[in-house]
């Protein structure tokens, strides 16, 4: 057992006036406790206002994303001893319009994705009573793309969205990049179109931190690397 | 589309015209029953989907292992033996004919969502890959274990859920998320819409429609150790009580047998299904002794009662309250390959690299069979027998067609959801086809949402919620969960009684009408007591043991008096109860060993 | 329709010509310094370097390495302020400023490399 | 009201930080060395006199720093480009570390080279 302070961003949009502050709580905390397990526990017993987003704990559904320690990360995910620190600091991911407290508008990330038309398209018919074929060396290049949980973590974490809010943002390549590396997707030029705008891949500078950032340790930057060659043989 | 014109409608008092919204179909839930009966329905219909989280936060993308079709793609395999292995799996509980149609549609609505687009792993002639699951076996039970669950490695509920949400974007589905469902209206045996809560701007939005669907999942949170989301409090099920209408089979909740221990995180079946032992204190894979057949892969309920055996009886790792789940001698490539979110798993919630170490699990409370009496076609039943409520649809975990009867087998649960919702969505599409008209919105439709939430926003004992749903989960677990007897089910009843007067006197901190989830928490604490009452009363009404419903008193099963459906109703304080016989077609009930 | 698409590019060409060209003003920049510094001994005189630009071969590097520095920087520079400047006027008087450096610079650069004439 | 602005400064940050710095500060250099070398065209005395003034330890001092800079974003910028051609970029941090050596070790040897040979000779 420890006694760990969580510094935790409040901001209630009934008092505007008031702006964003930080509160500290205090919470006893043993091993194998998450975050989210942490906040739980002041929402719970303490202040029952803090307000934030969850719902699996097991890091699959992606609501907890939010900036721990100045990276982002789902609360559900990061044990707290395993910060190693007496005070944590908890922010609502950076970049995006906060809602309240630790809860923030998530409609850049929805339309980022749907500039990309986020479906598989055919244009032949599928055959009837039976699946398409796909080899698992084919559907082995679907591995580190279809993963992505939409937490929002990478395109929160990454600079280039701060300049741009209309930045397309890493998981909406990510998710494009899925649909074009499928063998089954017969117009991967739908998907890779919208990238080439000027809110779109060119405003990618390598920087990395999607992939620092990403809890499910998949590596958007990869995948705008391809989507940048394709893009490019395309115009020639 | 979604604000309507306000010459057309009647005015619903306490709502602002604006917030009265207009759909030809209105789905509650956007996990896979409901983007499915959406997908079905938008072709030719106005489609929109309310979910109390954003769409791709639905629990039915926890699921892990797989979803259940004979598609024989790698080795033989028949809906009959299929449809067997469902009925015994529910402890012949289920019913015949809605398995039926279950088994046959299977390989359709898998194959659709391969034409969609989900990632299902391959084999090497490319076609879906399959896998063993707990109960699903060769030739009528006689053979071995079976190759059915087609997968995604071990994200199935998720690739399939995230494919669904793709879907819907492709084919334009008006999403509502984060709007919270607060009552039903249905006036004269035609359901017209429901009031809700928008959970981002707080304030009540009347929803008017044609045909509402329900998918609003189970409610595996009123147990402690849970492998559900925080989010899965069951709320859909007692809006249906509410508005007067029955629910089924309430009493049978099925604990998974490898949950994280503490967590209640789900270890997939699939970790067995690869071949994952399950140890005791003593090193023994006491399941020899329980199933010595089928061993780690018998079905859910009976592995879960062998591990609360062994923990019950002291030979739980070091006396403590879990066993081992240990996959060590799978190897490191097999473990990352196949199972690679398992790994992730007990790494991230328990420090344990199981690739290396075995992995502490318990049963955690992780499916309830029961839920809203529906036919075949997804229509909810008034009485729960044969009169549809107009209008009214429900499909997944919520609903009771009954096909698990009992107990549901691994990887079933994700096919019930898809193939339910897209009967839900064609039913409605037939219904909608014949209906022109709106029916009426009566002027009072929001009165009780509004009271609702008034009470609570201005609620101010001194009982917190959270202590409350806290000491409702504890007691629910240690006496209704895996092992039940009269004894500590009329203590339960007691325990209810005295919790429901506590939330009388509760407290909310949180005020304000914007991303009050303090709120929230409150109206589902309102819903888990309330449907709590009846899973406690069914199990106490039935006095035998069957599927996961076992009473230490009566451990055996009874077809002759229990061989029936609960339907249990609510009126004031009241719970009335009904019964409505199992429908049996092929498979004679038989004793059901493994 | 190839025409089109390549008009309606978000940037795609110019993304790849900013990486073609830093490789190109990595090579060329190398030869610069080597010839200016290495196999010139370092006699930075005017004579010395009036000898080397008379060559139409060096006239024709010398340029096309002014060219493509300027355009490296200066639509580098662009980069920078697209993703920080988002009101319009400042945009646009951004952007007329770095074109109007460039082509002053331009300017500047190509009188000075052009005059001189073999054996002058 | 107060925007969160906080966030961690990974590696990758720190290089693109860097790189747009270097390149802005080139821009200016560049602009620098074209009004410079203009003087060859006004004529022998004007240049030789420019160049004689660039010759001051201040500007020798000054020289050095100009290469590490050159350096920094050529070098970076290379690492970008194996990036875009997808080289490495799982071992993205591997890469990186990798650049800063060679970067320094350049750095290093041009300036050693500079100051042993010709005790340090302006180029401006």
């Amino acid at each position: 057992m420890a006694t760990i302070t969580f510094k935790i961003n409040r901001f209630n949009p009934d008092d505007e006036r008031r702006g964003h502050f930080m509160q500290k709580y205090q919470v006893e905390a043993k091993k194998g406790d998450t975050i989210l397990d942490c906040l739980n526990r002041i929402k719970w017993k303490q202040d029952g206002s803090l307000t934030f987003r969850r719902s699996c704990r097991s890091g699959i559904c992606g609501s907890c994303a939010m900036t721990i320690d100045g990276v982002n990360n789902l609360a559900c995910e990061v044990q707290v001893m395993a910060l190693k620190r007496d005070t944590i600091t908890v922010e609502p991911l950076r970049g995006y319009t906060v809602i309240k407290d630790l809860v923030v508008s998530l409609d850049p990330l929805v339309k980022g994705m749907l500039k990309v038309k986020p479906y598989m398209i055919t244009k032949t018919p599928p055959p009837t009573d039976q699946e398409r074929l796909q080899s698992p060396e084919e559907r082995e290049k679907l591995d580190g793309l279809y993963e992505c949980i939409l937490c929002g973590s990478c395109t929160s974490s990454c600079p280039s969205f701060w300049a741009d809010k209309e930045y397309i943002g890493p998981h909406a390549f990510l998710k494009a990049y899925r649909f074009v590396a499928d063998t089954r997707d017969e117009a991967p030029r739908e998907h890779l179109e919208p990238l080439d705008d000027k809110h779109g891949l060119w405003r990618c500078h390598t920087i990395f931190n999607c992939v620092e950032a990403c809890p499910k340790d998949l590596n958007p930057t990869k995948a705008i690397s391809e989507l940048k060659k394709a893009l490019v043989n395309d115009k020639f | 589309m979604s604000t309507i014109d306000p010459e057309t409608i009647h005015d619903v008092e306490g709502v602002p015209v604006h917030s009265v919204h207009r759909h030809d179909v209105i789905i509650v839930g956007a996990g896979l029953a409901g983007m499915r009966a959406a997908v079905e329905a938008s072709d030719e219909f106005d489609v929109a989907v309310l979910s109390k989280v954003f769409p791709t936060r639905s629990h039915s993308g926890g699921a892990q292992g797989g979803i259940a079709a004979s598609l024989a793609n790698e080795e033989e395999d028949h809906w009959e033996w299929h449809m067997f292995d469902t009925v015994k799996g529910s402890d012949y509980l289920g019913d015949q004919d809605a398995i039926e149609i279950m088994v046959k549609e299977a390989p359709v609505v898998v194959r659709e969502f391969e034409h969609y687009g989900t990632p299902f792993s391959r084999t090497p002639e490319g076609r879906i890959a399959q896998r063993k699951f707990g109960g699903h076996t060769k030739d009528f039970g006689r053979g071995g274990p079976i190759l059915r669950a087609c997968y995604a490695a071990d994200r199935t509920g998720h690739a399939l859920l995230h494919n669904l949400y793709e879907v819907c974007i492709k084919k334009e589905v008006r999403f509502y998320p984060e709007f919270y469902a607060l009552s039903l209206i249905i006036r004269d045996n035609v359901c017209r819409g429901l009031v809700a809560w928008d959970v981002i701007n707080g304030g009540v939005h009347v929803f008017h429609a044609k045909a509402v669907m329900f998918g609003t999942g189970g409610y595996g949170k009123v147990f402690e150790i849970t492998s559900n989301a925080l989010a899965n409090t069951g709320d859909g099920l007692s809006l249906v009580l509410r508005a007067g209408l029955p629910l089924e089979d309430m009493e049978f909740v099925q604990f998974h047998p490898t949950g994280l221990y503490l967590q209640g995180i789900l270890v997939s079946e699939a970790a067995r299904g690869e071949g994952g032992y399950i140890i005791n204190d003593k090193g023994e894979r006491f399941m020899e002794r329980y199933a010595p057949d089928k061993m780690e892969l018998a079905p859910r309920d009976l592995v879960s009662r062998s591990i609360q055996t062994e923990i019950n009886e002291g030979r739980g790792i070091g006396g403590e309250a879990y066993v081992y789940c240990d996959l060590r001698h799978l190897g490191e490539d097999a473990i990352m390959k196949k199972l690679p979110q398992i790994h992730e798993l007990a790494w991230k919630f328990l420090h344990v690299d199981c690739t290396k170490e075995p992995i502490p699990i318990q049963p955690t409370a992780h499916y309830s069979m029961g839920g809203i009496p529906t036919n075949k076609d997804a229509q909810v039943l008034a009485d729960g027998k044969e009169r549809p409520v107009e209008g009214f649809y429900a499909a997944g975990e919520c609903a009771c067609v009954s096909v698990h009867g009992g107990n549901r087998l691994g990887t079933n649960s994700l096919l019930e959801a898809s193939l339910f919702g897209r009967r839900a969505g064609k039913s409605m599409v037939r219904f909608l086809r014949g209906t022109r008209e709106f029916p009426e919105l009566p002027a009072d439709a929001a009165k009780l949402a509004i009271k609702e939430i008034e009470r609570f926003l201005s609620a101010d004992g001194g009982e917190r919620v959270a202590d409350i749903r806290e000491d409702l989960q504890g007691k629910m677990t240690d006496e209704c969960g895996i092992f039940r007897s009269a004894e500590k089910l009329e203590a339960m009843v007691k325990d209810l009684g005295e919790l429901e007067k506590r939330f009388e006197k509760i407290k909310i901190d949180d005020r304000s009408n914007k991303f009050n989830s303090d709120l929230l928490e409150a109206i589902e604490l309102g819903h888990m007591l309330e449907f709590s009452e009846l899973i406690v009363a069914g199990a106490l009404k039935r006095e035998e043991s069957r599927g996961a419903h076992s009473r230490t008193d009566f451990p055996k099963r009874d077809d002759e008096k229990w061989l029936k459906h609960t339907l249990a109703w609510k009126k004031g304080d009241e719970i009335t109860f009904d019964y409505k016989p199992v429908i049996i077609t092929r498979f004679q009930p038989k004793e059901r060993t493994y | 329709m190839r025409y089109k698409e390549t008009v309606r590019s978000g940037g795609a060409l110019l993304w790849y010509f900013q990486r073609v060209s830093g490789v190109f003003l990595a090579v060329v920049l190398f030869l610069h310094v080597y010839i200016i510094h290495v196999a010139l001994k370092d006699e930075l005189t005017f004579h010395a370097i009036a000898d080397r630009v008379a060559t139409p071969l060096w006239k024709v590097i010398d340029i096309s390495f002014l060219v493509v520095a300027l355009f490296h920087g200066l639509y580098g520079a662009w980069i920078v302020f697209d993703d920080y400047i988002h009101k319009p006027w400042m945009r646009i008087t951004l952007f007329a400023a770095l074109s109007i450096v460039a082509l002053l610079a331009l300017i500047l650069g190509i009188l000075t490399i052009l005059p001189f004439q073999v054996g002058g | 009201m107060r925007v969160i602005k906080h966030y961690r400064i990974h590696l990758g940050t720190l290089a693109w930080i860097l790189h747009r710095l270097s390149g802005l500060a080139l821009i200016f250099y560049m602009l620098i060395h074209l009004w410079v070398i203009h003087h060859l065209i006004v004529g022998e005395k004007s240049f030789d006199g420019v160049m004689e003034f660039l010759s001051t330890p201040l500007f020798k001092f000054l020289e050095i720093g100009l290469i590490g800079v050159i350096m920094y974003h050529l070098f970076n910028g290379l690492r970008v480009i194996l990036i875009d051609m997808g080289v490495m970029v799982e071992k993205q941090k591997m890469l990186f570390g990798f650049t800063v050596v060679v970067w320094l070790a350049a750095w290093l040897w041009v300036s050693t080279v500079m100051v042993m040979r010709f005790g340090g000779l302006p180029f401006i």
